[in-house]
């Protein structure tokens, strides 16, 4: 659980970013939506104890500056928008997950193989994990990186934008694997441009505006107070009427 | 089990072949068959110099340095994402080569004691840059800046100290030659025990390495202390090199052209890389002194001749090889 | 050894004639049996140099034995008896700059022909017109070539008859001294601050302590000059002589240090019997021109009435 | 406006400033009013030869081999991607100290020959690395590797030359340490054409390398012939280093201090980069130069320990200045 | 326009992958859809003239590799899956579009500001022309990409998957923006993972399956041939019933 009071950040120039008080559960898919250059990333970086910040993160009820970065990793873990094309296999960059775990002293136990095993399971890498990162399509470099987070198992998940590059049964079964880690008590944030997925999967949705973040609350909500949504993707949402639609809310005009 | 016989005990075999080859081989005023009557606590009171006195350290210095460069090579291009890097290009060789002709002014003709300032010279050079580098970030770029800035710094005294006293050239020329041939065993036995100790510290901490190397990001989120982990790997270099080179001087392209060779080879983590270089660091320079005390005996030729002679087309070899690997890099 | 003189001699009327740069340089090269081809040159051209520098404390040394005045030398000639009060200080003769030279307007440039830097300076500075003479000394018999050249060309022949001529004899006086005996053998170090080099029969110190009975561990003629520490050893030398580079007064304090302290040195008979002797640094580290027969004479003492 | 002053009038300006001050200051046996003298046609012949013949051909020297040396780190850095890539690393200062000791050996007494020799080395090597880096696919580590690898191998054959022919070490450390106190004249005249040509084509050409960093991918949608322009530039450098260094021997940190300072204080396109590293790097040269032989007259100093002396803090106070923006990269 | 003939192409190992024949017209926005490590970037980038290929590109009559790396550039545009962060500003970005026309000999004449310009404009990107790349958010950091590829102007326009990390209502701007440059002649094709907005916007769609490209048609034709969609996407199409929806055609279950 990661509860926000009076979060504060800020570039070396620009314009502050603020959360006045925000609460991501687990045991729930929390999106993070809002137009390029909200403040997203910088929210999720932030989060996940990457950047300075004024005010008060708790982690489990600690404060995030208070976690030595190892503990910190156990509880937290972050993917970053973009991430690294590298001369690397994808077993040993998923077993990278274990890092928090073992550190540098302990090596990898029978535990952290389950682990990888079973993140790389969940994601359908299992038969790439001797290929080359630089070798991968670009949707299957993301799942890589994704498996990489799952055997990291930590409480909580933040992922920036994890569906990037990802074709439709890789995101269905994305949000799959999220289902399972959220039934396991995980608490998931992600930020996400797809609107209708967004509110088919979340529970509860955080939208953020120039750099602040001020709405949140379940899909439900949101599909009532139309003009929040409007102003910032140019369509409204609604209750799907259609019943061989695939997902519940979709976007009208 | 393939894995293991290929990266563990085929090195470690090759390893023991050329310290044992070291050992038997040199002048031809000392035989085989004395060498083992020596060695079982037999033989004369000059056959004993040489062996105990003469050979056998020279052997450790040799595979100590041999490893102690490579990995601290290692450890720096990892760091750094940078296959140029190396500890010459840091600065740390011209820290050591200051202080060596610092210690030269001040109290010349002590050849014990210049392994300490080579040393302390590397240690000092190195903390400078990383004190600059954190002000300025720990960031890549502002590591590499910050060791060539403090580099040229070094040589720039190392000028002035040569000009002011034009005698000490001769020290500069020696100690950025370097060689075994004036191994000094008090050197021997300030150097090994230090290189022994940061080697398997390195190995150690070789998990951070890899971390490192996934970027920034995904590292702090993976609960790596960035800063930390890219001084301390920084310092083991620093150490590593400091007290090889404080055995005998500057040996050229050791560090630059064993962890890449390893690089474009091995592909697992840093910890089976360390290990690799280590191993393979030590066997090739003590085969190079090996063939550099023996090939024209009673003279020397200096070992970092036989590393880039070997070393260079071998490494050449392994870039015409691997030239698919390398076209996606 | 053979010695080698070579003579860059500029004719000033030559450059006159030819576009800057574009000079003729001849060059001789004079070898022993050639001497004569140099007299003939110096004597059509009947002006003696009158600005001339020399640019190393042997050269200099050299020019004032031969009755020459200088107009410039490199720093470390400067304490040499003989020197003038106005003769200009150049400095490091590594590192002399080329426009210090030109604004001497010297007629002679004396250079070593050994020394690349000196080499560079010396094309350099004849190729804008400054006639440049270049010496080569690696033993007796050379620095007599060479005062026999530099005399001719200052007309002092009883200069060449005091510095050499008598040299030369008292050098057969105590070469004459020399006891028959068992051949000892000998390693010569030549140390700086940080490291020590054996020197082998092609250094002008080697010839003195050979032509006296001894015999160098490092005497071959291969060009390899790093001698193994394992060889040393094995030879066992009954004699270490040590000459240091820089300054004396610090490593006549300290250069014990070298041999104790370390296993391998004090397994040496000569170390362990105390038969090692740091010699002085004109005499055996820099050549000793018209003290060459001191250096015999030290050499003789420390060898034989010591005992 | 105040762009066109900050990066060409002012650079330009003290360009013009440093040349005057070198043309003036010097030897106190020529004052200012000779200079204008002779300058202006009379003056006796002895102030004509060292006006014409010494001062102007030093000050050319010393101008076109920091602008040549400073561009030629720029186009080698930023053709790879890396801060630590310099011609030294890349082999080339190898390559041509190879071919110097190579003459030396064979006609030890034409000095004026050695500055081709050094230029022939240097160009031999690129090509080989240029050959090597092309058969394994022209990508940035295979050119670095190939560099690496070919300074290793000419190092080793340098040793062999010395070790066979120990009198040539003298000639190896006078091109090591590198100066215009005995400068050549014919040197001059044949590098310094040379070098402002392919300084001009590198001005045009700098296009090219602004495409090259925005990453293979982009660079190929663009129309750039990656590997051709890759080469290209790094055979400049070659050219451009090669005929400094045939000049004056190895002026050490030039190639690698200058242009990192303007690549922190300038962030424009490579154009303006290369006009950058030009006019500082001769401005810069010029002036440590000028000190090197006027602070202790008639003495001199090394040119090269001026630079790293004044170089290496600018540096360090650049990189505190500019921490921001290193912490981003 | 680009022809296609018994494409083939392989990389150091892996399968072959082909395409029989394929014709990627001007005036037409042409949609490559397909699962991840399908093929689709390695079909675009070796339609750029990226990678050794065997078989027939036909670019405006001429066979690709017959064009010198200039001309070509003129003709065909191509945006990568993933670009650099590079530590320049975003006018030195677009400005380097104009690379193909004025080379490395001529300078930026007006011609080139005015296309880098108009641009930057139809990005809405002139704001943040002094910022560094690195200052921006992903979804800013992408429109500066395409809009140097705009300013390339070339009459072939190839963009793998350039929708990515941008909001909707760049999304739908991008859109528009691609309309405009189809009116002007140009012929786009762009790689997309989101079926609705690729069925709304495509003339013509290319799917590839297993590293060959079989099947092309407009989104009509696909919207028949329901299973081949549902094999590769887990879902079909149907033409949208609903008039407040925005897209016409939308996802069924
Ligand atoms: N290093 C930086 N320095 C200055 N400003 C920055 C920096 N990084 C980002 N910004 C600015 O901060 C704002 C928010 O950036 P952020 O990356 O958090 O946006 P985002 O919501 O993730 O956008 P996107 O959906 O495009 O990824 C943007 O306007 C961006 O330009
Ligand atoms: N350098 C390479 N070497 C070997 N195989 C590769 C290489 N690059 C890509 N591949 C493989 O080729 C296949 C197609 O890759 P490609 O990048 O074209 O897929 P894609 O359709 O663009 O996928 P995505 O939607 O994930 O971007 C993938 O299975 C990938 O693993
Ligand atoms: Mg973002
Ligand atoms: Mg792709």
């Amino acid at each position: 659980m990661i509860e926000v009071k009076n979060l504060k950040t800020k570039y070396s120039y620009g314009d502050e970013f603020s959360v006045a008080s925000a609460l991501f559960e687990n045991g729930r898919i929390s999106g993070v939506i809002g137009k390029n250059g909200s403040g997203k990333s910088t929210l999720l970086k932030t989060l996940a104890g990457q950047r300075k910040y004024e005010g008060r993160i708790l982690i489990n009820q600690k404060e995030c500056s208070e976690y030595s970065s190892m503990e910190r990793a156990r509880e937290v873990a972050f993917l970053p928008q973009s991430v690294k094309n590298l001369n690397m296999d994808v077993r040993t960059l998923v077993e990278h997950g274990r890092y928090p775990y073992h550190g540098n002293f302990r090596r990898m136990g029978e535990e952290d193989e389950k682990k990888v095993n079973r993140a790389l399971e969940l994601t359908h890498m299992k038969s790439f994990e001797k290929r080359d990162l630089y070798e991968l399509s670009g949707g299957e470099r993301q799942l890589a990186y994704l498996s990489m987070i799952i055997a990291q198992d930590s409480s909580m998940i933040l992922m920036d934008e994890p569906t990037t590059y990802m074709d439709r049964i890789h995101q269905d079964e994305f949000f799959s694997i999220l289902r399972i880690l959220v039934k396991e008590g995980k608490g998931i944030v992600m930020v996400c441009h797809d609107i209708e997925q967004c509110f088919a999967y979340c529970d509860k949705i955080f939208l953020m505006e120039d750099r602040k973040l001020e709405y949140a609350g379940t899909p439900d909500v949101f599909t009532q107070n139309e003009q929040i949504i409007r102003r910032n993707f140019g369509i409204a949402m609604k209750k799907s009427e259609d019943e061989e639609s695939v997902y519940p809310f979709v976007m009208k005009k | 089990m393939k894995k293991i016989i290929k990266w563990y005990i085929l090195p470690l075999g090759i390893l023991i072949l050329s310290l044992v080859a070291a050992l038997f081989a040199g002048s031809k005023s000392i035989s085989v068959k004395d060498i083992i009557k020596v060695l079982s606590g037999g033989g004369s009171a000059f056959q004993k110099v040489i062996i105990f006195q003469v050979r056998i350290p020279r052997i450790i210095a040799t595979a100590s340095t041999g490893a102690a460069l490579s990995v601290s090579g290692y450890l720096i291009q990892n760091n750094l994402n940078n296959t140029l890097a190396s500890p010459g290009i840091l600065g740390i060789n011209n820290g050591a080569g200051l202080f060596v002709l610092l210690f030269a002014c001040l109290f010349p003709y002590h050849y014990a004691g210049k392994c300490f300032a080579a040393f302390i010279g590397a240690l000092l050079v190195t903390t400078a840059i990383c004190i600059l580098a954190s002000v300025t970030g720990m960031s890549k770029t502002s590591i590499v800046l910050s060791g060539v800035a403090f580099s040229a710094l070094c040589l720039s005294v190392i000028d002035i100290i040569i000009s002011l006293k034009p005698e000490t050239v001769a020290d500069r020329v020696a100690f950025q030659i370097g060689g075994f041939n004036a191994l000094n065993i008090n050197s021997v036995k300030f150097a090994v025990p230090f290189i022994i100790i940061i080697l398997i510290a390195s190995l150690i901490m070789a998990p951070s390495l890899d971390i490192l190397m996934l970027g920034d990001d995904v590292a702090g989120g993976l609960g790596l202390n960035i800063k930390f982990y890219r001084a301390a790997h920084i310092l083991f270099a620093a150490l590593l090199s400091g007290a090889a080179v404080s055995m005998c001087g500057i040996i050229g392209f050791m560090g630059l052209i064993v962890p890449n060779v390893v690089r474009l080879f091995y592909r697992g983590n840093s910890r089976g890389g360390i290990f690799l270089c280590m191993v393979i660091g030590a066997s090739f320079l003590t085969l190079c002194d090996l063939l550099g005390r023996s090939l024209v005996y009673p003279y020397e030729l200096p070992c970092g001749l036989f590393l880039s002679l070997i070393g260079a087309p071998f490494l050449v070899w392994m870039l015409i090889k691997k030239r698919k690997r390398l076209g996606m890099a | 050894s053979k010695a080698r003189t070579d003579i860059v001699n500029l004719d000033e009327k030559n450059s006159q004639n030819n576009e800057a740069g574009q000079n003729i340089s001849e060059e001789l090269t004079v070898e022993e049996d050639q001497t004569t081809v140099l007299e003939e040159e110096t004597s059509k051209d009947q002006a003696l140099p009158q600005r001339v520098i020399a640019l190393s404390k042997s050269n200099a040394e050299l020019w004032v034995l031969a009755g020459g005045e200088l107009v410039g030398t490199s720093e470390d000639a400067l304490n040499i008896e003989g020197i003038g009060e106005g003769v200009e200080d150049l400095g490091d003769m590594d590192k002399v700059s080329l426009e210090a030279i030109t604004a001497l307007e010297p007629d002679l440039l004396i250079l070593f022909g050994t020394e690349p830097a000196q080499k560079a300076l010396g094309e350099a500075a004849s190729e804008i017109g400054i006639p440049v003479l270049f010496t080569n000394i690696d033993g007796f018999e050379d620095y007599e070539k060479v005062m026999k050249e530099f005399t001719d060309l200052t007309g002092r022949d009883d200069l060449y008859e005091k510095n050499v001529v008598s040299v030369r004899e008292e050098i057969d006086e105590i070469l004459k001294k020399v006891p028959e005996g068992e051949e000892k053998t000998y390693l010569f170090l030549h140390v700086s601050a940080t490291k020590s080099k054996a020197e082998k029969n092609d250094y002008f110190a080697s010839e003195i302590f050979n032509s006296l009975g001894l015999r160098n561990i490092a005497s071959d003629d291969s060009s390899f000059d790093e001698l193994s520490m394992e060889a040393i050893v094995s030879a066992d030398p009954d004699y270490i002589f040590v000459v240091p580079r820089g300054n004396e007064k610090k490593a006549l304090e300290s250069f014990d240090s070298i041999f104790v302290n370390d296993p391998a040195w004090e397994s040496l008979t000569a170390v362990k019997e105390g038969r090692y002797t740091l010699l002085s640094k004109d005499l055996f580290g820099l050549k000793p021109n018209d003290k060459w027969a001191d250096a015999y004479k030290e050499a003789y003492d420390l060898l034989y009435t010591n005992e």
